[in-house]
């Protein structure tokens, strides 16, 4: 077993520089690498580009980075619950590049699997095409979308073993897997870490080949974007 | 008189067909669920990861790690499943989804459809939706028939930036239930109370009328 | 929940025609649809084009359908367990497309995922490659694979439920996930049914979207190809 | 005296460093795992879709469902996880493997390889070794250095259709331990008792040989 286990979140981010290019896993507010993100606040990194599919809210997630203006650049399919994004867009100040949600994903299963490129219908015909190449197959219109390229993925699993086995819970799954072993250094944090041969070979979401460093998160605050409930009768 | 949001997603629910898998846009879309018949099979999928969605959780159950798509705190139906994003949209560009609701800003009568910027003034972004009207086969639209200004908003061509170009099959508006087909806008039904001339007002694109317009049954 | 459940693989198969192509799962003997292959000898389906890694060996897997001459062409990335394919592939009776395992997966992936075609680097330079379009993307030269199209893929599961949803045990997963939803119909055989509800939705290897009819299957062999063991001391 | 293949599996076992993911490829390769250093942690990856292999199971315990790409029953270690064969092939063609030793037919001094083929004789298939080859930057082959009837293997151009193209970084033979780089085969060892100009022998290709050539330490 090929130990990837590190003390904790600075260690795991010791080497992370400014101008750097990260992968972000979550949804939303749900599967966020929490620590990580309080790690690039707390180090002041800045001139960041990120994908991520979105930019957090303006007090969590990715928004505290752009509170603190550290992020040149935003790879993402959809921003719409932050104010401050929208205004360092619109101003100027915030490089953006939209992306649909499914390609924003196989460009990081892409880069994680070694294909350069992929061709998709989605955004042919639109402003997301401009420039790029397209092409006929089968009657239907394609577009040819490159492999991401990034220097850290940061992911968040619900549990992980010091070989860096992950499993991920419910919906905050999401783009966490695709973005493993899509950049250079992965860095995983978990909720829970167990005993290396705890998990079940035959469910482990992704295999710690994907992973350089991992380390048992804290304080995960999780929160709720839209706390939406019915009542029992 | 014109159909308010539930109108129009009880109106779009009829179209869920037995056996079907949906996706579900945010917004009126996402009310669609609460009025599918009872005596038929459907899934529902959200594109951040999930099959098999069930209603919104019993206040203090929910789970900040099962949301849809519009962030909302969801359950799960029994034999549901999650999966990560790249493996949601194998099912949408793949086709395996039967059927997509979502919202728009306008519509052409080509199909076209825009609903995720308006330059220099509003860029939510596309999330999901380039992906889904790209590859589905089977788009339905829910919106207003006009804006706030009384504008058509079902046009000869769109003025804002496209998500997807010749992908709606039908749009469900307060007035009217149309069919995108050859270049025109097919009325097929009136919201109750709505006369044609009016459906015929309120639409900048072609509108073919062809005999009796019957009123929708909600 | 859509119910996918069939009686039995006669059921399951009812429709299948000659001169259809398919796509079977497993690895050498390992995770076939053993169930499914019976019925094709059982129903004399003939001039078949068979996608699938391996041709069985000689009495058991696809090797009975080639000893009866069912398969008019086989695609498959490694065949050297079989005399019998041997034999019918240099007198030529025998079509084969030897495809390597990786470019084969994929073209099962990009099927499932709809995609039309992909770029990958295995099989550059070599006769592999002759004929199709190759294309340099970031100094490595990369060979144009298109996806495949199949009428049936058959798949067989460890478990699954009437909604579709199937878990796989070990290397017996191989092939059989990426199959799922890349052929028109896809058709599972499992072990062991479960009710709906019993498998965790957090470790449903492939949601039953990607799956038309399931069956509980029966008399599984489960042929071991390679015993290899140690004595305990 | 040249190497038997369990010479040749030795000394190749030499070359897994800590921290390695290895693919195995069938035959002598397979043996390279019972010889690694127990002081060092390596996994080994199976194409069809394990990471993590252990030894042979006890006589009684083998499982038709765990096997390797030899079709061969196995065990996994703890921390191991199981795979479908596209996730197998994205940890090769992404390079999450780090090395990866498999057997030859032929080898050019360019670093072409042909291992799958003999046309109108033999043709078992590629199996996963296109894809590794295509895509590993740390590739090893097990080969003897001649054929049955002394033929060199080792040659300026292979004749055989080949598997990949400028790709082998090294090759240890029951006779030699040879670089391949520039054009031209490295030598680096000989094996214990065998010359120089043996090896000169039964070494089609461009062979260079700097200063004194050390025996291998087995």
């Amino acid at each position: 077993m090929i130990n990837k286990k590190v003390k904790n979140v600075q260690e795991a981010l010791a080497d992370v520089k400014s101008k750097m290019t990260f992968m972000l896993g979550g949804f939303g507010l749900c599967g966020i690498p929490e620590n990580a993100i309080s790690e690039l606040v707390r180090l002041d990194i800045r001139e960041v580009t990120c994908i991520s599919n979105n930019a957090g809210v303006d007090d969590f997630g990715l928004g505290l980075l752009l509170q603190n203006k550290q992020i040149k650049k935003m790879i993402s399919s959809y921003v719409g619950e932050n104010d401050e994004f929208e205004r360092q867009m619109l101003s100027g100040e915030l490089e953006v590049e939209l992306t649909p949600q499914g390609t924003l994903a196989e460009k990081c299963r892409a880069a994680q699997a070694g294909f350069p490129a992929f061709y998709t219908p989605a955004g042919f015909g639109t402003e997301v095409a401009e420039g790029k190449e397209t092409r006929e197959f089968d009657g239907k219109m394609y577009v040819l979308e490159p492999a991401f390229k990034a220097d850290f993925a940061f992911v968040k699993a619900w549990k992980g073993d010091a070989a860096g086995n992950l499993v991920f819970k419910g919906t905050s799954r999401n783009f966490n897997p695709n973005m493993c072993g899509a950049a250079t250094i992965t860095v995983a944090e978990v909720e829970e870490m167990v005993e290396v041969g705890a998990l079940d070979p035959n469910n482990v979401h992704i295999p710690g080949i994907f992973v350089q460093r991992i380390f048992q998160g804290k304080n995960y605050e999780k929160r709720i974007e839209q706390r939406t409930v019915r009542q029992k009768q | 008189m014109a159909l308010d949001k539930i109108g129009i997603a009880k109106r779009i629910a009829q179209e869920v067909q037995d056996g079907f898998y949906v996706n579900l846009g945010i917004g009126i879309p996402t009310l669609v669920a609460n009025y599918v018949r009872e005596d038929i099979e459907v899934e529902f999928q959200s594109e951040n990861g999930v099959l098999g969605m069930g209603a919104f959780p019993f206040d203090g159950e929910e789970d900040a790690d099962i949301i849809n798509a519009g962030k909302q705190t969801i359950t799960t139906m029994p034999g549901a499943s999650f999966f990560d994003s790249s493996m949601s949209f194998a099912m949408i560009r793949g086709k395996h989804v039967d059927l997509t609701i979502l919202g728009a800003m306008e519509v052409s009568e080509n199909g076209d459809i825009a609903n995720w910027k308006i330059p220099g003034k509003m860029v939510k972004g596309m999330g999901g939706a380039m992906d889904l009207v790209a590859s589905a086969e089977n788009i339905i639209v829910a919106m207003m028939h006009t804006n706030k200004h009384g504008e058509s908003k079902i046009l000869k061509k769109c003025s804002l930036p496209l998500t997807g170009v010749g992908c709606v099959t039908k749009v469900v508006t307060n007035l009217a239930v149309l069919e995108v087909k050859d270049n025109a806008f097919y009325l097929l039904e009136r919201a109750p109370g709505v006369s044609v001339e009016a459906i015929q007002n309120a639409t900048e694109g072609t509108l073919i009328i062809n005999g009796e317009i019957p009123e929708m049954a909600i």
